[in-house]
């Protein structure tokens, strides 16, 4: 049971409990994407506002596992205030780490740190990743 | 207790796990194993035009494959077609006869019950000829009826493409009384045989469906083979789907002839050894009998049902199905967090749409734990799985789900 | 004399039969037989959305293998498809690609080397779309040569659709300088690499070919699976050839949306045992190089076609080719005549238009016998083949052929 | 090598070397039926002409293999002067013979009974086949 306790990590328990930044908001200045994955049922719509290069806003919606619904929350936190640039270097290296990839262990992952006890569910990295890459596609 | 004197056969189920994932894809007996062995240890020819012992004999086996497998479900040997699989049937069902016969404003009978291979193929069929989908109403248990079939129907009906038992739901689909109305009004119907041919005992000319189609893995077979059946009016009447060596009869720079049915539809080198295989899983399924298959999946299955039915925190979806599958959900958790517990106690589930969205939206759910229970299955392998969903329940509870 | 170190590999030759027919379909190395006997013995999941040990790791497997054949042919991983073999890669882009972008008036270049799988699903395409088959004018030995294509091809020209190696004559096309030539008219280039993957080092980056086919029952993998390489963009702008489980995205009563490549092409369960067989045979080859391969063919094929030539009734048809094939008749003796002779010796060999009637047709002989030299060949198997020509053509003489 | 004596049978040979019946007629009371095998490439066609149920004339033409050229030969021979029912029971036998079938040994089959030696070479069954399926198709 250590790999599961491993893979249900406070943090992630926490938000998903308690979601942040949940509920979309109309506003065609903020730019949407939606991912459903068909094999799960997962369903995650990701948004974000940019000013001058910066995140001013971040927002989800959805349905899932508690991993993809806590990702998605963990990101929307950890992106608000983060400039496009530094956005998609932290995305990109989150991606790489759930993923088992090669990724950069010195940048600081800050809360979404806590997804690293995916790696070892290969089967679940599509949870902890789909919300990341849907807002990788809102930053387009 | 009984005994269950089949799982010996299955090598896979040495490493103690718990195999409750047949509907996804079946074990394999030994028997076959070495089928497969035997052609790539000693044999590995190409079927047809070799005159050396290996490719012989090969090319023998490869007929007596199709001889079995008629002899099987009842069907003439020139009616049974060797495909990848039931997807690949039901695609040359819906387009080489479909697109061929599809006006604007004819319909297709479908139902949500549909597995994706049984719904898309014709959904895209309807969009390219302008033919309507139509649904047949499920009753309140998400069944099939005969009632609901026969409101659906129309003159307009052309094509009838339903599955026998659903993947999500285990039902059975009243498909001889439905086979009977839909020739009434001259509809074809295509039967999704996937989850039917390894328990029911399946005689096509006394069905008398049109086209029937269904997948070796999830028989005991290998992977990469299927079967198309399909009455030999039909085939002969149809035009290939695929191109390509071994299916033309006359080949000129201008315009070529094809071979007749079956082989007119096997394009290109097959997978020889996947046919080899199914010859062996085939005369498996008869050795024991498909009768005694499904009185002891029944057994099992009902025990099963009894003993999930007392836990609180268990919605099953299917009760009152008659075959092998429970579909379930642990409240306030969802499907994929509970799949993961399970499979690290080795309980092998499914959780997810099963490629049938239809019917998980029918049903108001996004997703599902899925059960199914086959021959190799015992009352153990049962209360491992009822352990399991207590222990998933309260571990669940504990961290606040 | 050389010792085959590979020999041992390739439990087939243990009966002593003098393999002569790699080119209808190859030997399996026993590590290939050993991957399909660990999956249907140890693991027999299905892939994707398992979670127990035995899917998971199945699932691992299915995507390394695309990573391998991606790193084995230069491409990259989303530009691999799993198909069920040659045949149906080619019908795919004939079907999902030509029939989408065709018009009455545009040409397909092939050539009358192009075997029944290259040439027929384009004969179709061409009559379902109206646009025009071209073939390319053979040079007096049966070569397609740079300049006889440039002399075919035109601004009307679309796809060029070419065999890479000719199943019959074993000539390798000059196919980059064709596809520069192709794609400065804006055509697409299609090669059937079924006969080149198991000895050419290819590199599609470089090829810059669009699509390309190949099975894998001919490099020393299993049967009933194959590959299908095309470039992202062109792969992203084609419709599904099938549709049905996993393919999808979004399903609904009235509209589906599909994945991306590779996995819009992937509809239903794949081959699963084949495809990690696969994985291993690449594995195999890569550990010897096909460079070394292509050598050890050329020295074994020189010394062939030396002893063949001293034989008076032996007429050779392709002398002066570059890879393992011979192709030949023996004088006054039908192929199928010799070849239940060569059976009987046990040299197998095949006999007849080897799915390749228009070359048959070019090359003015109604069949011919095939004998086709591969890795696990020796100067051994060349004298038993020469020794039952030698034997072969007193028997048929004393006969009165 | 017994095996392949057995096949290449004096009498198969003979008619081998001095086919029968060879060359087509034009006359449109002729009934004539092709038949050509892609993969080994033999091409044979074969002409009947029936006046009151009986067989008056039988002409065959093509190009193949020894066996298909000489079972072609000694059809003709065999078919000339039978009743269209006794030629097609015979065909019939003859077909289930080649092809190792259950067949009637008792019925007289006349020199066509040399092609038996095909039963132990599966891989020319059709060659011994292709005459007579394109014989029985001239009679339908
Ligand atoms: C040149 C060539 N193309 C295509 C094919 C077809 O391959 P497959 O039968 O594996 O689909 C073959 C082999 O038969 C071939 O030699
Ligand atoms: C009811 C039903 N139909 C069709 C299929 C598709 O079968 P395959 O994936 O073997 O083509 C399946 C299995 O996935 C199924 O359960």
């Amino acid at each position: 049971m250590s790999g599961l306790d491993n893979l249900y990590r406070e943090v992630i328990m926490e938000h998903y409990k308690n979601p942040r930044n949940k509920g979309l908001v109309e506003n065609e200045n903020y730019k949407t994407f939606r991912i459903k994955n068909p094999s799960c049922g997962d369903d995650i719509t990701i948004q974000s506002f940019v000013i001058d290069g910066i995140i001013k806003d971040c927002r989800q919606e959805g349905h899932g596992c508690s991993i993809s619904m806590a990702s998605a929350s963990v990101l929307t936190e950890m992106m608000i205030g983060k400039t496009v640039e530094e956005a998609l270097e932290v995305a990109e290296n989150y991606l790489n780490m759930v993923s088992n990839k090669q990724y950069n262990e010195t940048m600081d992952l800050e809360e979404a740190e806590v997804f690293s006890g995916v790696r070892q569910f290969p089967a679940r990295v599509k949870c902890a990743s789909i919300a990341w890459v849907a807002f990788k596609d809102t930053l387009k | 207790m009984m005994t269950n004197p089949w799982v010996k056969d299955f090598p896979q189920l040495n490493s103690g796990m718990c195999y409750l994932d047949t509907a996804a894809t079946s074990l394999k007996p030994l028997s076959v194993i070495e089928t497969l062995d035997h052609y790539y240890h000693d044999l590995s020819a190409n079927i047809h035009r070799g005159m050396y012992h290996a490719a012989v004999e090969t090319t023998q086996l490869y007929e007596e494959t199709r001889e079995t497998i008629a002899r099987f479900i009842g069907a003439e040997t020139e009616e049974i077609i060797f495909t990848r699989g039931t997807t690949s049937g039901l695609n040359m069902v819906a387009f080489s006869y479909g697109l061929a016969h599809l006006k604007p404003g004819d319909e297709i009978i479908v139902s949500e019950l549909e597995h994706h291979s049984s719904f898309l193929p014709w959904q895209e069929v309807a969009k390219r000829t302008g033919a309507v989908l139509r649904f047949v109403t499920l009753n309140e248990e998400g069944r099939i009826t005969v009632e609901a079939f026969q409101e659906t129907l129309s003159e307009k009906t052309k094509v009838v493409a339903l599955t026998y038992v659903s993947n999500v739901m285990g039902f059975i689909t009243p498909l001889k009384e439905i086979v009977s109305l839909a020739h009434d009004t001259d509809a074809i119907v295509v039967v999704d045989a996937a989850q039917a041919i390894q328990h029911i005992e399946i005689d096509v000319s006394d069905l008398d469906c049109d086209f029937l189609a269904f997948s070796g893995h999830k028989m005991l077979g290998p992977t990469g083979i299927g079967i198309l059946y399909g009455k030999q009016n039909l085939l002969q009447s149809m035009e290939p789907f695929e191109f390509g060596g071994d299916m033309n009869e006359d080949v000129e720079k201008g315009q070529s002839t094809w071979k007749t049915a079956p082989q007119k539809f096997e394009a290109g080198t097959m997978p020889i050894a996947s046919v080899l295989g199914l010859k062996t899983a085939v005369e498996y399924l008869q050795s024991i009998g498909l009768k005694q298959i499904s009185e002891h999946i029944e057994k099992v299955h009902r025990y099963a049902i009894a003993q999930l039915s007392q836990i609180d925190e268990v919605t099953i979806y299917n009760k009152t199905s008659e075959t092998g599958i429970i579909s379930f959900n642990l409240s306030d958790v969802p499907a994929h967090d509970a799949i993961t517990f399970f499979a690290e106690q080795d309980v092998a589930l499914r959780a997810g749409q099963h490629c049938a969205k239809l019917i998980c939206d029918w049903l108001g759910i996004h997703s599902c734990l899925r059960a199914s229970v086959y021959l190799y299955n015992t009352y153990k392998d049962v209360d491992r799985l009822v352990e399991a969903v207590k222990q998933a329940v309260k571990y669940f509870k504990e961290l606040g789900f």
